[in-house]
């Protein structure tokens, strides 16, 4: 089986669909000749062609725009979004528009479209090349949200989501594109939204992450391991719809929550966790659960190993909580 | 440091400020030129659509007036541009829809039952009364869905029949605005797409001369609003918004060459908000009566009934009894529609999503377990 | 003193810092000549002119944009957007150029504009005349967030917004926007930001809401004293940065907690503020947290009185909360 | 049905396809129409400029390269369109930027080792090693503040503009963007309501022919991006952009008319990006090296230097030291900004707003008291 980092995953992916459905379209800023600023579309274009790997003007609400249409009409668009920094553009197209289409036309019409984007930090990108969006679409009814940690869920969280008849904010994190490499099948495969996985399995306190930061809470784990603190991590995959039962039967077990991630942590996502969890197994409870994230800034350029929340600050986060007293 | 010398800056001129093709004159008679030379029964058809949209809007007008309704967004003074439009579309083309043009939906043969049924927001309403009154949508009729936020539509359009002409077909997709609309990202966006991917996509922009309070002036500096092709390598053209025959002809014109390719095109029909903005305003606060006044002369029905007399094509007593039947026809759907139930409440909670996910199952459950709100106060 | 509506103390407000200031600029769609849709601005063309109270073309994008441009030159713009649900076109303004500035230029420049838009549902609205978008805007660093729920209120906290050297996001109730009338001085007077206030004490159980809803949430308490359960109120008034003194002041006191809010749950506001009384209160909480607020749908027409959190939904949840036996 | 009848649909004709202002010829003489009759002195401050502009790219790209600084971009070739344009500022006048004028920000007289802290985003940056390198801000030298986001400094620039106007001021903002930017919300609102509130601003568009791997014919169907001027009604003009002079003469002439209150203006500067887009890119993979290599030809800095031997103000020994200075000028502030200290952690939490609220104290007492990152890795 080859070994693919999470650009060839992804690629691969894209490529396994293209091949597959000629309804699949790929467009967005820099997709075609030279194929994406991270190459991850690279050699889509000279194997199928300018009118299916397009390289659009440089308007992101274009993008989306004219891929909602392409849904509209039955076709199957990936757009990519350069930087997750540079969605914003799009919000309203994305938000009031490919969110609420099903539902405001009582089901007439449908928008299946992948909006792939490269998330996070941790690569010297400073305020606008390192930002972590993911709430601001999970709070909008009608999207769903995927952010692969490595480059098997990549592939197969992408060809579940290109099939997905509802649109998808589809986050790579950039920090994993280039950093791990694992066994990545040629031939496709899927693996289902919506479900976690239990990456880690442990008796003392439960850690939720997603992208980039799962690896630090990996890390983490090993760390505390060795002052006997048992902890056991899942990688959510998809952030919305979340795996709620995968959580709270850890937390049932555990008694103990911590969550990471790198979005600045008002509203962030890890507040809507805390709260489902709080909401569902308060009884079983025995410490506060803990969220380690980015801090309420703008995404800062010289200090942004300070900003993340990286093992550095997850692993007292699971010692406080795990030997927490209540 | 001198600089009296010479430097081209352009005041950018105007292609357009003179040039509006008119068919139908004063009198009613027909410029032969323009003329796109209907057989009269289409003649008469665009007439009756025409006049059939006045009595729409002006029953629902009064219903919102009486609280039975909660919204309505008309087309008073604009039914020329509308109907003459939507008509030079063939059947295997789309429309993608602004907020105002009902009358362009019911040309499509949607049945007005539904779109009454829509303005209840009951429970035959096609969209199952999520969205206000006037946001329906009609994609059996090839039909887009209407949304509230200004401009959207256009990029999807373009996308739209992007996705037609790729697949094979000769589909031409219109997408109606207003003149406000022009200023929206989205217009800028779907016009430069469209001119980069050659889709072939009729920008019908509804030149009514007022965004709500806001006067077209005010809007841009722009000569006219079809100048504003240029920016676009897009072709335009200015046409009387009050003269359904110019404005057919002028679309069908553009759907034939979009249909082989030569497409987009940019349309500025000029035309009227003879009434207020929707039924939530009222215009007097800000322009004069005369103005308002002055474009009743130009009625496009007025106009309309004047060329069906060139023609010796309608009696009045036949346009009499067509008001008659369609005021009637109105009156039943109406009556129909209000004694529908609401929609039920699971339909709140359903197709937010293909599959609906664990947390809206649990709010339904919530809801529909919990106690009943009251009606609204 | 004379008895005011929402409508009437913020158009108070605006007069008032318009003739203290002749920096204060309004700009926006139907804001001029007509007064708004709402006719809040009604009267301000009249007096301060075209210069000072600007028709801006149909571009919410434009309108921030240009404001911004304003306060970078040392104005105090006050735009409007016409509803807080056409606030998108102009998100990437918000978001990625007003919230960033000041510290993005390390402190050279700065965005005093206060961005004035009505929120919420109950008025036939549907979709996209209905939404509370507060918690994205939360979300992001470098905003204020202020949200009156009566006229009072409205027009001290306009008078702090539009002299704070930050932006503010001010989202007017328009449910409230006539239905209220009270006491409100012609005099200018200002209400901190910052700083929530509590309506009602009580001892059993405490219920966070603001807006429009804080009226749903009194009701309830009225008909659940009747039960013999005292619900102490808070209206929050400022969302971000929010008074978490005052609220976890009141959980240690009744032990319980329920937060009322319009928006959908997932990632709403409730969600940060349950998480934050749950980390600074664990020990508190005699019963687990409870979110009433707008389904994860978007907003609906016919049924929106089912959609809201009204007093119906409200009421039974204090009544389980208070009487939660852990 | 028939449509052979002809309907005036106009296929926009270009105000600007084949006039470009240029003052400097092959040779290196004037035409002497358009040429703005500088000083010498001034002649050679601007040729110096484009030099010094030129060796600190150079010099950054190799920095980038050894990794002790983190990101350039550069403006290699597009000297003449920033410097000229930046010069032919008044010092009232402000400068909206784009991300690749740190000549103009030089220009302006901002301290090189200031220039070159922000590319170390060390303790002394400007701002304070938030933002990337390149993404500086100078506000005491009416200069605005960089950041990434396409094109949201144009709307910005009109609204500063305005302000500065209605002070009763004669200032002018002119605003730096290239060629792919026009497609962006904020050109097409800047652009909008620059003409509808007659701002004195200046639209500097930078046609280098590129965004990234995009060339400009993908970006717009428009026939020149001067072009896009005529749908807001804003005068335009196109500029040979390799020529400092020509440059100069064309802004210079915007700046007096928009000081008199004739702005708006887009002014279209012919150029081309000779590097790579940024130094996180190798346009190797989607160009053609002989194109770069025929715009190499153009070269601006060569285009310069022939000038001044027209005028016979510029030796080649006074050429050589000029540039030994400026490379040890440059130098020595590497140096120093080598060596100084990261921002300190406070800075992270500080001037999110202007008094920092409780839950950032508390982060940032969380953050001083816990654990050390390592290092970037
Ligand atoms: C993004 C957005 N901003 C504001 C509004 C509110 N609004 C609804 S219609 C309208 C004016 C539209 O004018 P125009 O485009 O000329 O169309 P017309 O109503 O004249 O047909 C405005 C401002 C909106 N619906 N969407
Ligand atoms: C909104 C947004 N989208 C995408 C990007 C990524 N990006 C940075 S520069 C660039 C190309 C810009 O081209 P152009 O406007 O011609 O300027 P040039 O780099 O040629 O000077 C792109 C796509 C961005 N910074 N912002
Ligand atoms: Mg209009
Ligand atoms: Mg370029």
């Amino acid at each position: 089986m080859p070994q693919m980092n999470l650009v060839q995953a992804v690629n691969s992916a894209l490529r396994t669909e293209m091949r597959n459905d000629e309804d699949v379209i790929v467009l967005g800023e820099d997709v075609g000749k030279v194929g994406g600023v991270f190459r991850v579309t690279q050699g889509l274009f000279d194997e199928f062609g300018d009118d299916r790997v397009i390289d659009t003007p440089l308007a992101e609400g274009g993008i989306i725009g004219t891929a909602i249409g392409m849904a509209l009409y039955g076709l199957r668009p990936v757009p990519e979004i350069q930087f997750s920094d540079f969605i914003f553009p799009a919000f309203d197209q994305i938000v009031s528009e490919a969110a609420k289409f099903r539902y405001r036309s009582g089901g007439e019409y449908t928008v299946p479209m992948v909006i792939r984007t490269p998330v996070g930090g941790g690569i010297r990108g400073g305020h606008y090349h390192s930002q972590s969006p993911e709430s601001l679409f999970i709070h909008t009814a009608g999207l769903k949200v995927v952010c692969p940690s490595n480059p098997y869920d990549a592939k197969g969280l992408l060809l579940s989501a290109i099939r997905d008849d509802d649109p998808v904010l589809f986050f790579e994190p950039k920090r994993v594109y280039r950093a791990v490499k694992m066994d990545v099948p040629e031939d496709e495969y899927t693996i289902p939204i919506g479900k976690a996985k239990v990456v880690r399995e442990g008796e003392d306190v439960t850690v939720v992450g997603w992208g980039a930061m799962l690896f630090e809470a990996l890390a983490s784990a090993d760390e505390v391991a060795e002052e006997g603190v048992s902890a056991e991590v899942i990688d959510l995959r998809t952030l919305w719809p979340v795996d709620i039962d995968t959580i709270v039967e850890s937390v049932k077990k555990t008694g103990r929550l911590v969550i990471v991630h790198e979005a600045p942590k008002a509203c962030g996502f890890g507040a809507e966790l805390l709260s489902l969890v709080t909401e569902k197994a308060f009884v079983h409870l025995e410490a506060p659960p803990v969220r380690v994230t980015g801090w309420d800034t703008p995404f800062p350029y010289t200090l942004e190993m300070e900003y993340l929340p990286l093992q550095h600050r997850i692993t007292p986060a699971l010692l406080e909580t795990a030997k927490y007293i209540p | 440091m001198q600089t009296e010398q010479v430097v081209p800056i352009r005041t950018p001129e105007s292609s357009f400020d003179d040039e509006v093709v008119t068919v139908i004159g004063p009198d009613g008679k027909v410029r032969p030129e323009a003329d796109p030379k209907l057989p009269v029964e289409q003649v008469l058809d665009l007439y009756k659509a025409m006049v059939r949209t006045r009595i729409i809007d002006t029953q629902l007008e009064r219903l919102q007036r009486q609280g039975r309704i909660g919204f309505h967004i008309g087309s008073l003074g604009e039914e020329a541009c509308i109907i003459g439009s939507a008509a030079a579309m063939r059947p295997q083309d789309w429309i993608f829809p602004c907020y105002r043009e009902f009358g362009a939906l019911l040309w499509r043969g949607f049945p007005l039952q539904s779109y009454v049924d829509n303005m209840f927001g009951n429970a035959e309403d096609v969209v199952m009364g999520r969205q206000m009154p006037d946001h329906y949508s009609g994609k059996k009729y090839n039909f887009g869905s209407v949304s509230s936020p200004i401009g959207t539509q256009m990029t999807q359009a373009v996308g739209f029949g992007w996705a037609a002409k790729k697949k094979g077909t000769d589909t031409v997709v219109s997408v109606y605005f207003g003149e406000g609309a022009t200023s929206s990202n989205d217009f800028h966006t779907g016009m430069n797409f469209a001119g980069v991917m050659d889709a072939p996509v009729i920008f019908l922009c509804r030149n009514n001369r007022w965004a709500i309070s806001v006067p077209s002036e005010k809007q841009t500096a722009s000569k006219t609003f079809a100048d504003k092709g240029v920016a676009y390598g897009v072709p335009a053209v200015r046409v009387d918004g009050n003269d359904f025959l110019a404005t057919y002809a002028v679309v069908r014109e553009c759907v034939e060459k979009s249909a082989k390719g030569e497409g987009p095109f940019l349309v500025e029909m000029l035309t009227y908000r003879v009434g207020g903005h929707s039924t939530s305003d009222d215009p007097r606060a800000y322009r004069a009566s005369d103005e308002v006044d002055s474009w009743r002369q130009t009625d496009p029905l007025v106009r309309g009934r004047k060329h069906l007399d060139t023609l010796d094509a309608w009696s009045d007593a036949e346009d009499e009894a067509f008001r008659k039947d369609t005021e009637a026809e109105l009156k039943a759907c109406i009556a129909a529609a209000e004694e529908k139930p609401k929609p039920a409440l699971s339909t709140m909670f359903e197709g937010v999503y293909d599959e609906t996910p664990w947390h809206l199952k649990e709010q339904q459950e919530q809801c529909e377990n919990g106690p009943r709100a009251k009606e609204h106060h």
